[in-house]
């Protein structure tokens, strides 16, 4: 069980996923059925995987590591720590409540669309699970082709225009990466005399320091725009604002983190030198994307496209706090992803609640809400508040931890990145004024039904989330913390490795057998 | 000359002549036959027990006719995929010949002898066989561009790619005479043996006769600035006939590029610069032409333009694994293109279709699996993972960092990622835009049923699996080298 | 000596030109007997390269038979009759002709290393015949076996699409021709 | 006496005579013919080479070229006749039906 | 066994029952479970009271941890209690008066057809404020400060159907979240500094991790100030309380005068040790809190809402405490804090009856004459207005004098401060008057129909009125200083928790008792005659010659207009930050994000476009074209070799 539970989580949707192509097209509701069963007993099995998971053990847990391709020394080689843990978790929740959420909303090409959310969901959690980079970068592209399609065929007036911005910038950035990867790849090959694309032993790799200022751009580039750090985010809004409200909850809830956690993941253990290098230049780009994206949310008409600017804010608060390199820090920030998926996730399935009803997503639109929809509007605020937040709301212990960090690290980054804090308030504040306070302008607002027991079932889990992560997130930190002191260790530990790097420094020959001679890099 | 090699070894002819056999056998049958699905039948039939016969030689390195023929495992590779590239053409023609009244037996007799052209290509080390193989594959090939004969399009393709053959077959022969003054052989083996002496001696010669025999396999491969003729010759040939001149001419092609290149001239430096440019230029003209094209089939002539850049890229790289990796790549895109022009050959045997991209509308909700079929090849083209697409463009990808040529590999993938916007268009012709019109029904036949199914299967399990395939060309090489 | 070089000036001009007026002709059928003009003088040139077989091939078959196959499928055509149209190319003919003159340089740049050692001074092998048919006949079965094979294979390729192309299926409109 | 560079420059020449023909020409049977002019050429150069290096393996080559020779033209000629049937014309330029 | 964690938790249990349970419990359940959850907490706090009592001075402490919060590498957060006499001074005042209040609202807010909500909102306003009382550390704290905000902002906004009412919450949390902003920074500090954010260990260490009168304690306690700015309303962030007016008025009194607006005093009391490291912010706390003191009073002046009055007093009264916190009389500023709560719950609850009698009515220009209308209204209301305006024997007069006679004579402390400060007490005395003249004192001036429905309130509402109006009475008294002949208990009761004047400190407050007992009782006196004169003069103006009111007003009609714009802060706040922020906000979505950043890659796409329509003519069609550019290609290759 122990080597078989990651494998299992992860392609139990996928195997749904096939099930679904048998069932006839006609059947939605058996179609949906199935669907959700998948995606709830995958939650049940990593429900199980985290009891499994030895919080105080560090290193990589329930491992599995089969060769794949040995010629390329590619392994099907998974494993987690904690941070993959919860981001498991996460995925696997959010997951089940997309794909129940979207019940009633989709109602053409069902069946695709459920296949769609499954093999995203595969796609997803491979990303978390992979220890070889190989894996990594299949899983990393994989997700873009069902998600491609749930902007694109399911999505609102602009989707084809979404979707396409969607994937091509993601397209953009994990390209790069390809050739950093391969480059890497034959570095370790000629450093070790053996191919290996398993990131643990990427890791014992001594890389000089220009060349890791090259790879670390490059990977850090397919990270930054699907983070989305300013200013690789515009292709968040509108992919976002297009997708259905089940696809804005996973782009949001995991999509998103898949960026952040490849920098913690990669690029911090991999290229310690110059994340040092380049702690400035992403702290500043975070914090002018918490300061941008919270002014731009503020001024914007539509709920939903506010709520996409709100994460590039808060996006920007993970960064920050990963870039504090410090165990505050970067628990904070791995705390934040979890928070941000569960908070955001929640909003967007709210946004997507009174779409339903009104078929509008304008500000302006709506008004006075509380008094039609009280429940509806409960949940709006308990949620709007976490995202703000709120002390003994999630987004509070998160926030904390990464200013906190953030502050040892350096007072001025943690000055401008509080004030977003504030912003936030603003925004949030001022959007839930005009949506759900205020008279009723709009007498369809009257007429608005409150939440039905099913919409109501999606949200309360997130909302116990909320509360359990801002009341009593021991659980959670300290599983986290042997993985982040890990990382730092190894950010720490393997900064100026002058001495070992002597024989692949920058004048790298790579030998080239059929030629015999050294051909050097060509940059 | 080669102890071995002086004999005179028909049992490795086999493949060969049996094809040829098959091929003739349906020239004179074919006159008496009524049933065109029977002379199919015999076609397929003879290509598999072609693929049977040449698999007997796997692992078992061969020469003869005085080291005129060489099979290695290299030109089995090349075999299997020049047969398959064969069946699967033939299985997926009917409909469309049928549609468009051109079902004649000749056709399966072409395709045959083509194949066995190819073969003939693959499997030599010297020039002149090599030259001649290429015209036993060409000439069918002018014919098939013009087959449709009343079609005005399929005319103009025909004599198009004539014209522009001969042009280039008239550089391949000045090179080989080049090549001939210089060395006094046309065997690859003297070739590279003397060929520091060659370089020193005549070099200008030498290497002018080299590049004169690689314009003349650029051109078939259709590398920039030889590809003129690709776009008009893909739009105007039958659909079915499209499919295979992309797939296997080009890998013959390729088979011939390789023979040459890194066997015979594999110590020649300076044409490193020129495939190194070349295949930037491939890859770049490839895909920026195919952005803004309306027709599947021109856009996928480009694309094949492109993929030709990104098979540049792994022979500008060299060494051994970049044989591996041309291997793997064309048996990847020979799957996926084939099923591409699958798809594309089901929606032209529609009465009134162009192959415009606009066609495709409304596919999805039609036919959802011929749909996710074709999005799977257009992702597959694109390099998505986990198709045959990605792990093939990885491995050159991979070659070519290991060549130490970074920045070749970053334009490549700067390439790809612009292939992604027009690879997307028709996914999002067949999913997301609303069809102004009916999706007007396409007749399944069994024969292209089993091709889509064999090239999904194909593109995935590469995708999925490609340990196996790759361990299978890694045993290619040229066994002198 | 004076001779031979004579006969190689006199059917190195004679090639040429007839090369270049098959070009200029507007005429195909006076093109193609220009370019037996440059053929037959070509020929000349294989007999003074100790090539007689192979020179006396080129005047049948290429001659003989080929451009004759040219020639009859012009009359078939009728195409004497044909104007072709002035019609602007993208890129003018001058620039085609400095094109092919480049061109030209460029080949003879190539030979510009080669040496100069004069023809005739090659030693010959005693034993056979330089050029003669009974050497050409021993390679072409021996070594040259399997080209020799293939190129039968080829002929038959050729023979069969030519056929497709051209021949009248039943039910085929008779029309002009 | 003759120097082979006398042969070679006059392959050369003829070979871009040809070339010449078929970038210039409108006539396909021009065109095609120019072709052959280029394997002639080439064939020459190829007779000058054997004659030079005293190999007589130069003369099988230029035996298959003019078999290949053959081949082409028969094919080239018979899709001449299949394109002008329809189109009653055989102006190469007039057949650019797939502009862009 | 400790059970502090019972003073939050009935509370929450409360807020939990009403919460989930909304609409589904008759009002008469609501109000019982709201009620007994706020009255079994101010039990368990007597009983805490007591038994803290019963330990000697020095140990009087009780500490309970629940569980580990937040632990983070060294960073550990407990979810701990803590009752020392500060805490227990302010749980008592919090569960006290939040009791009488929510008594009170059952009867006030009887029609409200959102009761439910309003007792959920009012419980969960107590637990909040409890915790933020009784946390043992920082981030607790925190946890009780922004909670308490966001409850304020439910409350301020609970007729959300309001415009105004719901842009009042808005802007209340908003403004608080600029403290919290503040706050946050400061503790950041303390924590790197000190390791730890537990009082216990930040007080006992500060003293030797922290350089006295050092930047970083300036800079730790200024951040953690501006957090009290922002939740006690003072200079420059007072500008969400008046506007809060538009709450129910029941939460007006709980929320905006007896408990959350105090948090900041009670912050800075607490936070006393640090603070008296740092002389600079000592100061800067006195010169804030006497010129919000004088401004909020001035404001006052002018304004005819019954509410905005006692919302501008309120600001007015926290500026007193703060002063006293600058001067180092912490203790008196705590005192004041529970007078201030008894007698400003009491006015606001009596403005709220008279809003009660009047359906609503929150302007005084038509009120007037409800003395015999509502008898016990009035008497309570005398009492408070006497009281705030610290008539000797009433409560106010103790802590105000306490505070008067510290800005004086402390060390900290200057005679300018007195100055300002018995001026203001003036002021305070003025508008307090003109506020009762106004309301209960010469005609009704309200309509006909209202006249006809004047009314007292019922007892849910008067008899907490008279419990009020009872402590604002006696409170004082536990307080009493020396110079009168009191044992200063209150001062006393507190002093284990003030360890920041202990020490070094310590000396300096010795020293300042060194003044002689005659001067302070000058001193008093005078601000007593200064208080009597502004009480005579609001006479003049509003009960005997309400003419000359008006002529002095056209006279300084410009000042009357300042003061009646409260200065006009609001408009300025919206011209330099709101506004231009708003216009950023817009240029960066529509020109940064969409005409820059995706236009770069719009133009990007444009350009390869274009270049593949340069490149399409190549493409001819044309035979003769695709040779040529073949042969070029062949020429460019073999002149590569030729030419090298």
């Amino acid at each position: 069980m122990e080597k078989t539970i990651l494998t299992l989580v992860t392609f139990f949707p996928a195997l749904g996923a096939i099930l679904l192509l048998l069932v006839p097209r006609s059947q939605h509701n058996s179609v949906k059925s199935l669907a959700l069963i998948f995606s709830f007993i995958t939650f049940l099995i990593s429900l199980f995987m985290y009891s499994m998971f030895d919080p105080a053990a560090s290193g990589m847990q329930l491992e599995i590591n089969v060769p794949w391709v040995t010629g390329f020394g590619i392994g099907f080689h998974l494993g987690i720590d904690g941070i993959s843990l919860l981001l498991i978790m996460l995925t696997t929740i959010l997951s089940v409540i997309a794909i129940w959420s979207s019940w009633n909303s989709i109602t053409t090409g069902v069946k695709g669309y459920y296949i769609s959310m499954l093999l995203l969901e595969t796609g997803m959690l491979g990303v978390f699970v992979a220890l070889d980079l190989f894996l990594f970068y299949v899983f990393w592209e994989v997700m873009l082709i069902p998600m491609y399609f749930i902007i694109g065929v399911w999505g609102g007036p602009r989707k084809i225009y979404a979707a396409i911005k969607f994937v091509l910038f993601t397209m953009f950035g994990s390209l790069l990466m390809l050739v950093a990867l391969l480059y890497m790849f034959f570095m370790y090959q000629s450093w070790a005399g053996v191919y290996s694309f398993n990131l643990l032993d990427l890791y014992q790799l001594p890389i000089a320091r220009e060349i890791q200022t090259w790879l670390f751009l490059a990977f850090a580039l397919a990270f930054a725009i699907k983070v989305p750090i300013w200013p690789f985010h515009t292709w968040l809004p509108d992919a976002h604002v297009q997708a259905p409200t089940a696809g804005s909850v996973i782009l949001a809830g995991v999509l998103l983190k898949m960026g952040t956690y490849g920098f913690v993941r990669i690029c911090l253990p991999l290229f310690p030198d110059a994340t040092i290098q380049f702690v400035p230049l992403i702290s500043v780009l975070s914090l002018i994307g918490i300061i941008y994206g919270a002014l731009v949310a503020m001024v914007q008409r539509d709920v939903k496209s506010l709520v996409a600017f709100s994460s590039v804010s808060h996006l920007g608060f993970v960064m920050l706090g990963m870039m504090a390199l410090n165990v505050q820090g970067l628990e904070g920030s791995v705390l934040q992803m979890l928070n941000h998926g569960i908070s955001t996730g929640a909003l967007f399935l709210i946004v997507g609640m009174i779409y339903e009803r009104r078929h509008t997503r304008m500000i302006a639109d709506f008004g006075g809400l509380a008094k039609s929809m009280p429940v509806f509007s409960t949940f709006f605020m308990i949620v709007a508040l976490s995202s703000i937040g709120l002390p003994l709301t999630n987004g509070f212990v998160g926030e904390f931890l990464i200013l906190l960090g953030t502050y040892k690290a350096n007072a001025t980054y943690a000055i401008i990145g509080a004030s977003g804090v504030v912003l936030a308030a603003c925004y949030m504040l001022w959007m839930m004024q005009r949506v759900i306070f205020g008279k009723i302008t709009n007498p369809e607002n009257e007429k608005v039904k409150d939440l039905s027991l099913r919409e109501k079932l999606v949200l309360i889990p997130l909302v116990v989330l909320i509360f359990w992560i801002g009341i009593y997130p021991k659980p959670i930190l300290e599983r986290v913390e042997p993985a982040v002191k890990n990382i730092i260790k190894m950010v720490e530990e393997r900064r100026p490795s002058q001495s070992h790097t002597a024989e692949f420094g920058s004048g790298v020959c790579f030998q080239d057998e059929a030629k015999g001679h050294c051909t050097g890099i060509r940059e | 000359m080669d102890i071995k090699s002086g004999a005179i070894f028909f049992d490795i002819l086999y493949p060969q002549i049996f094809i040829l056999g098959v091929g003739m056998l349906i020239l004179i049958v074919g006159n008496y036959m009524k049933s065109r699905g029977f002379i199919a039948t015999l076609a397929v039939i003879g290509l598999v027990a072609g693929l049977l016969l040449s698999l007997e030689q796997w692992e078992n390195p061969q020469s003869g006719f005085f080291g005129m023929v060489q099979v290695d495992n290299t030109a089995i590779f090349f075999y299997v995929l020049f047969i398959t590239a064969g069946i699967l053409t033939i299985l997926m023609s009917r409909s469309y010949l049928v549609t468009l009244g051109i079902e004649r037996f000749e056709y399966y007799a072409l395709i045959l002898f083509s194949t066995a052209g190819m073969m003939t290509m693959a499997s030599s080390s010297d020039l002149v066989v090599i030259f001649l193989g290429l015209e036993i594959m060409s000439v069918p090939l002018y014919v098939l561009a013009g087959f449709a004969r009343h079609d005005i399009q399929s005319n103009e393709a025909g004599i198009k790619y004539f014209i522009m053959g001969a042009f280039a077959t008239g550089f391949l022969v000045y090179g080989i005479a080049l090549i001939y003054g210089a060395s006094g052989t046309t065997d690859l083996r003297r070739i590279m043996a003397d060929f520091s002496f060659l370089a020193s001696h005549a070099p200008v010669l030498t290497y002018s006769g080299a590049v004169l025999i690689l314009i003349g396999f650029a051109f078939k491969v259709a590398a920039v600035p030889f590809h003129m003729w690709v776009p008009d010759v893909y739009q105007g040939a039958p659909t079915p006939v499209t499919g295979y001149f992309s797939v296997a001419p080009k890998a013959a092609g390729f088979a011939a590029l390789m023979r040459i290149f890194l066997y015979g001239f594999a110590d020649m430096e300076s044409l490193t610069l020129i495939l190194y440019v070349m295949a930037i230029l491939t890859m770049t003209v490839g895909n920026i032409m195919a952005l803004l094209q309306s027709n599947i089939k021109r856009m996928l002539a480009y694309s094949s333009i492109a993929h030709a850049g990104y098979i540049l890229v792994g022979l500008t790289a060299g060494g051994e694994g970049a044989l591996s990796s041309i291997l793997y790549y064309l048996a990847a895109y020979m799957f996926f293109n084939l099923g591409a022009f699958a798809v594309v050959t089901l929606m032209d045997s529609r009465a009134g279709s162009t192959a415009d991209i606009g066609e495709i509308n409304g596919m999805a909700a039609k036919y959802p699996y011929l749909a996710a079929v074709f999005a799977l090849f257009m992702f597959a083209l694109a390099g998505f993972p986990p198709t045959a697409g990605f792990f093939g463009k990885f491995y050159i990808f991979s070659e070519a960092v290991k060549g130490g040529f970074v920045w070749l590999t970053i334009i490549a993938v700067m390439n790809s990622f612009v292939s992604v916007y027009y690879y997307l268009r028709p996914v999002v012709a067949a999913y997301f835009d609303p069809a102004e019109k009916e999706f007007s029904p396409v007749a399944y036949r069994p024969g292209i049923i089993a091709v889509l199914l064999i090239t999904a299967l194909g593109t995935v399990a590469l995708g999925f699996f490609p340990g196996y395939v790759l361990e299978i060309s890694r045993m290619c090489m040229f066994p002198f080298m | 000596m004076m001779l031979e070089t004579a006969v190689f000036y006199a059917a190195a001009v004679i090639a040429v030109f007839g090369a270049i007026m098959m070009v200029l002709q507007r005429n195909p059928v006076a093109s193609v007997l220009y370019l037996i003009l440059s053929l037959v003088a070509q020929a000349v040139l294989y007999v003074q390269l100790a090539a007689m077989f192979v020179g006396a091939l080129l005047i049948i078959i290429y001659a003989g038979a080929i451009l004759v196959l040219f020639l009859f499928v012009i009359m078939l055509l009728n195409l004497r009759g044909e104007k072709i149209e002035q019609e602007k190319s993208p890129i003018p003919t001058a620039t085609k002709l400095i094109l092919s003159l480049l061109f030209f340089v460029e080949l003879v740049m190539i030979f510009r290393q080669f040496s100069t050692t004069p023809t005739s001074e090659y030693i010959t092998d005693a034993g056979w015949q330089f050029g003669d048919v009974v050497p050409v006949a021993e390679l072409l079965f021996t070594k040259y076996l399997y080209p020799f094979e293939l190129t039968s294979i080829l002929l038959l390729v050729a023979i069969v699409g030519a056929v497709i192309m051209a021949k009248r299926e039943k039910g085929e409109d008779e029309g002009e021709m | 006496m003759i120097p082979v560079t006398h042969y070679l420059i006059l392959s050369a020449l003829l070979f871009s005579v040809g070339v010449a023909g078929v970038i210039s020409s409108r006539n396909l049977i021009v065109m095609f013919m120019s072709i052959e002019l280029m394997l002639n050429a080439a064939n020459l150069s190829i007779i000058a080479f054997s004659r030079y290096l005293n190999i007589m393996d130069g003369h099988v080559i230029v035996f298959l070229v003019l078999t290949v020779a053959a081949a082409e033209a028969a094919v080239g000629l018979a899709i001449i006749i299949a394109i002008f049937r329809n189109r009653a014309t055989i102006n190469a330029d007039r057949f650019n039906l797939f502009k862009r | 066994m400790q059970y502090i964690f019972l003073v939050p938790l009935f509370p929450l249990i409360g807020f939990l029952l009403n919460g989930l349970l909304l609409g589904r419990l008759k009002k008469s359940v609501i109000s019982l479970i709201a009620c007994a959850s706020v009255g079994l907490s101010f039990l368990v706090s007597v009983r805490l009271f007591m038994e803290l009592l019963s330990l000697p001075a020095e140990t009087r402490i009780l500490q309970e941890t629940l569980f580990t919060w937040i632990p983070s590498g060294d960073f550990v957060v407990n979810f701990g209690f803590m009752v020392d006499p500060l805490s227990a001074v302010m749980i008592l005042v919090v569960s006290g008066v939040g009791f009488l209040i929510h008594v009170y609202s059952v009867g006030y807010m009887h029609e409200d057809a959102s009761y439910g909500r309003y007792f959920t909102y009012l419980n969960l306003f107590v637990f909040n404020m409890l915790v933020l009382v009784l946390a043992d550390n920082y981030l607790l704290m925190f946890v009780g400060w922004e909670g308490v905000g966001l409850c304020s902002y439910l409350l301020i906004g609970f007729w959300f159907e309001k415009q105004s009412a719901a842009d009042a919450g808005k802007k209340a949390f908003i403004v608080n979240r600029i403290g919290d902003f503040g706050f946050l920074l400061g503790l950041f500090i303390i924590f790197w500094q000190v390791g730890s954010l537990d009082y216990m260990v930040v007080f006992e260490k500060a003293p030797i991790l922290f350089v006295a009168g050092g930047g970083l304690i300036t800079a730790a306690t200024l951040l953690l100030f501006v957090g009290a700015t922002g939740k006690s309303a003072q200079i420059p962030l007072y500008v969400w309380l008046p506007d809060a007016m538009e709450g129910p008025t029941p939460v007006s009194a709980l929320l905006h005068a007896a408990t959350m607006v105090t948090a900041g005093v009670y912050m800075i009391a607490r936070s006393n040790v640090l603070f008296m490291m740092a002389p600079t912010t000592m100061a800067v706390v006195a010169i804030i809190g006497i010129a919000t003191a004088f401004f909020a009073g001035t404001m006052a002046l002018t304004q005819n809402d019954i509410k905005r009055v006692l919302a501008y007093s309120t600001v007015s009264q926290l500026g007193y405490m703060f002063v006293a916190c600058g001067v180092a009389a912490f203790a008196a500023g705590i005192f004041h804090l529970m007078t201030h709560a008894f007698f400003k719950a009491l006015l606001f609850l009596g403005s709220g009856s008279v809003i009660h009698a009047l359906a609503g009515q929150q302007d005084m220009r038509f009120m007037g004459g409800l003395k015999k209308h509502m008898p016990i209204t009035y008497k309570t209301f005398l009492a408070g207005t006497l009281a705030i305006a610290g008539i000797p024997l009433f409560s106010g007069f103790f802590s105000k004098d306490e505070i008067l006679w510290k800005a004086f004579s402390s060390d900290y402390g200057s005679p300018w401060l007195w100055i300002i400060a018995v001026g203001t007490a003036g002021m305070t005395a003025f508008y307090m008057f003109r506020l009762l003249y106004l309301t209960f004192f010469g005609e009704g001036r309200m309509d006909e129909q209202a006249k006809h429905h004047l009314h007292e309130s019922p007892k849910m509402m008067t008899v907490p009125l008279i419990a009020l109006a009872v402590l604002s009475i006696i409170g004082g008294y536990v307080g009493i200083p020396h110079v009168l002949g009191g044992g200063d208990n209150f001062n006393k009761f507190l002093e284990p928790v003030m360890k920041g004047i202990h020490g070094e400190a310590v000396e300096h407050a010795l020293l300042s008792a060194g003044h002689s007992a005659a001067l302070e009782l000058v001193l008093m006196i005078t601000s007593v005659g200064v208080v009597s004169l502004f009480i005579f003069l609001a006479y003049y103006f509003y009960r005997k010659n309400s003419t000359a009111m008006g002529q002095i007003r056209q006279k300084f009609s410009w000042l009357h207009k300042v003061l009646f714009g409260k200065y006009f802060i609001d408009e300025f706040y919206g011209l330099v930050i709101v506004r231009p922020l708003v216009n950023f906000s817009l240029f960066l979505w529509k020109i940064f994000d969409v005409i820059i950043i995706d236009g770069l890659i719009n133009g990007m796409a444009t350009i390869i476009g274009d270049i593949s329509t340069v490149l399409r003519p190549v493409q001819s069609g044309k035979v003769r074209s695709y040779a040529t550019i073949f042969v070029i290609g062949v020429m460019v290759l073999i002149g590569y070799f030729v030419i090298r």
